[in-house]
């Protein structure tokens, strides 16, 4: 397919953003050596998934597609690719500040990553105390292992709030 | 003696009860004295693909309320290790950041503090406790049993702010299992990525990333891997039954302890009170090795 | 609100390293703040601290020196004499007052994005410190 | 001189200035300002109408001082001193106002203060010409020899040229041989001759040639004096071996029984406690190391001692110093490797089959350690796969920011290496850029190419792990193919990055010259004069002004060598503009001048009754600090007297009236 670079596919506010948010590492100064999609640990399992064509790609502008595919949930965040840069680019922050970025759209996240976050903004951690099987099916929980109870974090309801403005309307 | 704040996150205390358990036991027998942390909430790490100031916001939290307690923190998770540690150096250098989130934190009450102190078991352990002073309390050695430490990413990167471990070449939890009588190796990737993080978008492919780990240490003929990170244990213990029908190898299967738990076999302690019937994955027969049996 | 106060910055630049570091940062087009005015001089070992008077009672308010990186001088050791007298210019300023308005920087030859921070810094430290006018003070005297 | 009449002269420089400020109403500004005869524009100066008109007004208007608001001196001061000399003035009535670096490439955003700078910079320089004063230039003779500090090819290349011009040269080097990295080579690229047999003639016309004085195992210690003067001390190191009774028979090195690490093979194969570096070595003289030599670790041996025919060996040889008195220095340090094991992701020093380039030149060369086959270090197996991978720690800000110019080249020619000793052999080149820019290496590239399972991948490893038979396995993502690559190698080959040599920084430092960003030398001008440095009589040959390949090399050798020529055979140095000048009525004869001075130019001389500061005009260096000393005034510097100086800052502490 061709990709018509046009004004409206290079948009300059989606690559300002993305380029303040990853400071003061520098997504241009990508020459491509594909280093980073060498070490990554996604990349081995899912080959549609490339950092060093996430990089190229929003520092072409052409980040509505990227965004559009939902790809960049796939990144463990593993930092390697952060590590070995040789421009420092550091894909990883490039890619963080994307989904930002996507979020901030109107992009929906992961079901299961929204959940997490709903339970950090209720109850200060990204999940309820859970019961466990052990091996031999015997039904665990933090009461019954005698392990003292949880409480909500200090100034939970201000936090509430706080977390509720940065996180919008998720 | 070592007193520290034990900071326990979000899997630790809601689902990998194990590691909370054999933590709790095992390191006042090491001389670290744990204070109770129950104020202090999530890192924040998992917000941060939705809002990295959300991320920044939670972490700073915990940092300035541990400063007020005026403790050192003890993070159990790489997870949180890596957010407290980054946000710490990130806030340190960035003015117009620091204003920020310092008057989102004064809105609560909170005054914004970063000089605290944060440490993770492995380098607690390896840099505080000491090698020695494991070695000595050591009752029951771990011999004969080679363990493949797995450290996870986040001991180790990125490697721009202070991390607990070496990002090339880690040797600090080898070195901790070193002195509980097992032995050790290098296989390849040490430093390589469990894959959890993956899992909201795709279990399939997290699975599949936590069997080729699994493999490759394989491969290099451990009889068990050992973590001090409970997302890791998560994938590589809880997983690795469905890591293995995933890829359909069989031969996809090893014991997974957590550090902790393998220090409290070594000096002596039960398996109860290291949590080791949670453990899913096959960890009866290393502990035949050492005599201990699970029900006992 | 009236207008921003644009400092006037009177700089001693070597020619060896500081000022080829200047041109770097022009031939690099690494922007820095307009307000900085060189003066060439072979070392920065020729400048005398009643240059630097000299400077402040004109009407500048501020002045930096820049020299070669200590152990690059062209002329071996010449900044090492310009980092003696400074520090006895300075006790001489700290009894003026005006200690804050004179730093002495090394910037070498290849640091065109040093010199750029640099400027940037003194500039807005000089800004955050107002005027000096000296030189309405001693006419007005 | 009477009126002073000022000319001052506003450049565009196309729209390098022209397109930031209005070059006219700067003119304007400048035509209103005091002594101020002619202002004008014109959009460069420096062409050749430019420089026309600027002469022409000199004599029509009777000018006695220009000044030119153009680009920054270092730039074109010369060329307009140039245009005052031609007109019959003298050039320093000459002042150059920088509009260029220091204004419109740096303000461009602000347009208007950029325009205000440069009016205040031009009253300024108007302030400061009504002070200015024709200047003296002595001139002084020079010695004519040279010293060329390195003794690979460029030192080779640069101390044949210099000494078949007729110029005395001396050649020192820090190892046992001349011949550098280039003897270390088993073949050259992209013609593939036999590196050794086209430099060892080279070596030997050196050691040959009636005007070349070899000082192998030597070191540049300091160096004082100035261009066309300098005095350079030499330490001879001990070699424990007379060389003068010596024959280079060789019999010592045949039966020493002490074995060390042999340098010249990085590392790999062993050598004697007495050794050549190579047996082509020149000057053939060995040495005795004394780190693995019996006699100096045991106190027992002195085999070499009592075999020796000639009775050579000296086993309480002590360091010797001789001193040099030379016009010109050619600097042809060269460079060395990255160290590998900086790049921990690839294991360099912790996998024993990862080795570098230069390793793998060693291990092709018949007088390597494996006699020119190529194997893995693990076993000495044949390798079945190799990769070799580009760019290691180069283009990376973690390591060296900079390409190193030969290891696209290098990595062409190792396919080739291995393909010739196993020609079964799959090698896998991993490059981000293949960057064949000299003569014939495309074609070179192209012919290697074509060679049967030479795969050449776009894409970088990231991390190198060792399996457990010692070979290597990685992955690299090959932007060629769009595809995820796992590749096992037995052998993995690094194209190191280069960096200027360890114990290069104190002899820069000796020689008072300038370094990049990456510590190589700093050359004059990047493009024009690439060759000379800041220092008069002082000249860089090949790597170390940046890394250079062997034609690169050479051809800067040879240029660097035609500009000590040059430079030697004019037969006199001119004495620096900015010379310290007394005004003897004032000087009182305290003598601060002269213990500031770093160059000795000043003594205090009895005259007349009263003690005066008199200045040598020969060693005076015009840095100024005599005169930034003086308690009376009496010390002046040329071209920035007190005067000078302090009407310019007035001007620009004041701003423009």
């Amino acid at each position: 397919m061709l990709v018509s670079l046009e004004a409206k596919l290079i948009n300059r506010k989606y690559l300002d953003s993305v380029k303040e948010l990853v400071k003061p590492h520098t997504p241009q100064y990508c020459y491509q050596c594909a280093k980073c999609t060498s070490a990554c640990t996604a990349s081995k399992v899912i080959p549609e998934y490339k950092p060093h064509l996430i990089v190229a790609l929003t520092r072409m502008g052409l980040i509505k597609q990227l965004l559009d595919s939902g790809i960049i949930w796939a990144c463990t965040e593993c930092w390697k690719c952060g590590e070995y840069c040789p421009q420092n680019v550091a894909p990883v922050e490039v890619i963080i500040a994307l989904k930002n970025l996507a979020v901030a759209s109107g992009y929906r996240p992961p079901e299961d990553l929204i959940a997490m976050a709903r339970n950090v903004i209720e109850l200060g951690r990204i999940s309820p105390p859970i019961e466990v099987l052990s091996k031999e099916f015997e039904i665990y929980s933090r009461e019954s292992l005698n392990l003292p109870p949880l409480v909500r974090p200090y100034a939970h309801e201000s936090m509430r709030k706080t977390l509720k403005d940065l996180l919008g309307g998720l | 003696m070592v007193k520290v704040l034990l900071y326990l996150g979000c899997t630790i205390p809601t689902k990998q009860y194990a590691y909370e358990i054999s933590a709790r036991n095992v390191l006042p027998r090491l001389g670290v004295e744990l204070v109770e942390f129950p104020e202090a909430g999530c890192c924040g790490f998992p917000l941060k693909g939705i809002n990295k100031n959300a991320w920044i916001y939670m972490s700073a939290r915990i940092l300035s309320l541990a400063s007020m307690r005026n403790l050192p923190i003890l993070a159990l998770c790489n997870g949180c290790d890596t957010s407290l540690r980054k946000i710490k150096t990130l806030l340190n250098e960035d003015e117009s950041l620091r204003k920020y989130m310092a008057k989102l934190l004064a809105n609560e009450g909170i005054e914004l503090h970063t000089d605290v102190e944060v440490y993770h078991v492995v380098d607690l352990l390896h840099d505080v406790v000491g090698v020695n002073k494991i070695k000595e309390l050591v009752k029951k050695p771990l011999t004969g049993i080679k363990i493949a430490s797995y450290p996870g990413c986040h001991l180790l990167r990125p490697s721009d702010i202070p991390r607990p471990e070496d990002s090339v070449d880690p040797r600090k939890f080898d070195n901790l299992l070193s002195a509980l009588g097992a032995s050790v190796g290098y296989y390849p990737d040490k430093g390589g990525c469990c894959g959890a993080t993956m899992l909201p978008y795709s279990a399939k492919y997290a699975l599949r990333v936590v069997a080729g780990k699994i493999k490759n240490i394989k491969e290099f003929n451990f009889d068990a891997v050992s973590t001090s990170c409970p997302y890791c244990m998560e994938m590589l213990d809880a997983k690795q039954d469905a890591a293995r029908s995933e890829v359909g190898d069989e031969s996809i299967s090893i014991p997974v302890f957590y550090l902790t738990q393998l220090i409290g076999l070594a000096i002596g302690l039960s398996p109860k009170e290291l949590g080791l019937s949670l453990n899913l994955s096959p960890v009866e027969g290393v502990l035949e090795k050492l005599g201990v049996s699970l029900s006992g | 609100m009236g207008e921003r106060f644009e400092p006037r910055i009177v700089v001693f630049a070597c020619n060896w390293c500081s000022y080829a570091g200047i041109d770097l940062a022009g031939v690099s087009r690494i922007k820095y703040p307009h307000n900085v005015r060189i003066v060439k001089v072979m070392c920065s070992g020729r400048v005398h601290p009643e240059m630097v008077l000299k400077a402040l009672v004109d009407g500048a308010d501020g002045v930096l020196i820049t020299g070669c990186h200590p152990g690059d001088c062209h002329y071996i050791s010449g900044n090492y004499k310009t980092m003696r007298r400074y520090l006895l210019l300075r006790k001489l300023l700290r009894q003026l007052g005006l200690e804050e308005r004179v730093r002495l920087e090394w910037i070498s030859a290849s640091e065109g994005d040093r010199w750029a921070k640099v400027a940037t810094d003194f500039v807005e430290h000089i800004r955050r410190l107002g005027p000096l006018r000296l030189k309405e003070v001693m006419s007005a005297e | 001189m009477g009126e002073v009449r000022i000319g001052v002269y506003i450049c565009h420089c196309g729209k390098n200035i022209g397109g930031v400020i209005n070059p006219s109403r700067v003119a304007e500004f400048a035509s209103k300002l005091p002594n101020v005869v002619v202002a004008r524009d014109y959009m460069y100066m420096c062409s050749s109408p430019g420089q026309m008109l600027i002469e022409e007004d000199i004599k029509r208007h009777n000018l006695n001082r220009v000044i030119v608001a153009a680009c920054s001196p270092r730039m074109h001061e010369p060329t307009f001193q140039g245009v005052l000399k031609k007109a019959g003035l003298n050039p320093w009535l000459l002042e150059m106002v920088n509009i260029r670096e220091h204004v419109t490439w740096v303000h461009e955003d602000v347009p208007d203060k950029a325009e205000e700078k440069a009016k205040e910079l031009v009253y300024a320089a108007v302030m400061r010409a009504q002070h200015l004063y024709e200047i003296t230039i002595h001139r002084l003779p020079v010695v004519k020899s040279a010293l060329v500090i390195g003794g690979g090819i460029a030192g080779i290349r640069a101390a044949l040229d210099l000494a078949n011009a007729g110029i005395k040269v001396y050649l020192v080097e820090k190892k046992q041989s001349i011949g550098g990295k280039m003897a270390q080579l088993d073949k050259t690229f992209p013609t593939l001759d036999c590196s050794k047999c086209i430099l060892t003639p080279l070596m030997v016309d050196v050691a040959r040639h009636p005007n070349i004085t070899i000082y192998a195992y030597s070191e540049v210690v300091d160096v004082s004096g100035s261009a066309g003067d300098f005095k350079v001390k030499v330490r001879l190191k001990p070699t424990y071996v007379d060389w003068s009774k010596c024959t280079g028979c060789g019999y010592c090195t045949e039966r020493c029984p002490a074995r060390a690490p042999r340098e010249f093979d990085e590392g790999l194969g062993t050598r004697k406690a007495i050794y050549f570096d190579f047996p082509q070595a020149v000057p053939r003289r060995p040495v005795i190391d004394p780190k693995y030599c019996l006699w100096f670790t045991k106190g027992i041996c002195r085999a070499c001692e009592k075999l020796c025919p000639v009775g050579a060996i000296d086993f309480n040889q002590k360091d010797r110093y001789i001193e040099l008195n030379v016009g010109a220095i050619i600097v042809a340090t060269g460079y060395e490797l990255y160290d590998m094991t900086k790049l921990r992701e690839y294991g360099y020093g912790k996998y024993k089959n990862v080795i570098t380039g230069l390793q793998l030149e060693r291990l092709s060369d018949a007088d390597g350690p494996t006699k020119g086959k190529i194997v893995r270090l693990s076993d000495g197996k044949e390798p079945e796969t190799v990769a070799i991978v580009l760019c290691a720690g180069s283009r990376d800000e973690k390591h060296v920011r900079y390409c190193c110019r030969f290891g696209c080249a290098a990595a062409i020619k190792h396919v080739y290496y291995v393909k010739h000793s196993v020609p079964e052999a799959k090698v896998f080149v991993l490059y981000t850029d293949i960057r064949a820019f000299g003569k014939g290496y495309e074609e070179f590239y192209q012919r290697l190419r074509g060679m049967d399972d030479v795969y050449f991948i776009r894409g970088r490893p990231a991390e190198i792990f060792e399996a457990k038979d010692g070979s290597l396995i990685f992955d690299v993502f090959d932007s060629n193919t769009g595809q995820l690559l796992s590749i096992k190698a037995d052998l993995v080959v690094l194209e190191s990055a280069v960096v200027p040599p360890k114990d290069w920084e104190s002899l820069r430092r000796m020689l008072k010259i300038s370094c990049d960003p990456g510590g190589f030398a700093l050359e004059l001008h990047p493009k024009l004069r690439p060759f000379e440095t800041t220092a008069d009589g002082i000249f860089l040959a090949g790597a170390i002004q940046g890394p250079k390949d062997i034609p690169d090399t050479v051809a800067h050798a040879a240029a660097a060598a035609a500009a000590a020529i040059g430079f030697l055979s004019k037969g006199e140095v001119e004495s620096t503009p900015y010379l310290a000048v007394v005004n003897e009525d004032l000087c009182s004869g305290c003598g601060l001048c002269a213990s500031v001075c770093p160059f000795d130019a000043i003594e205090i001389k009895e005259e007349g009754g009263r003690r005066i500061a008199k200045v040598n005009v020969i060693r005076c260096k015009g840095c100024g600090a005599c005169a930034a000393t003086c308690p009376s005034g009496a010390m002046q510097q040329n071209y920035f007297t007190d005067t000078q100086i302090v009407s310019e800052v007035s001007a620009l502490a004041g701003g423009a009236k």
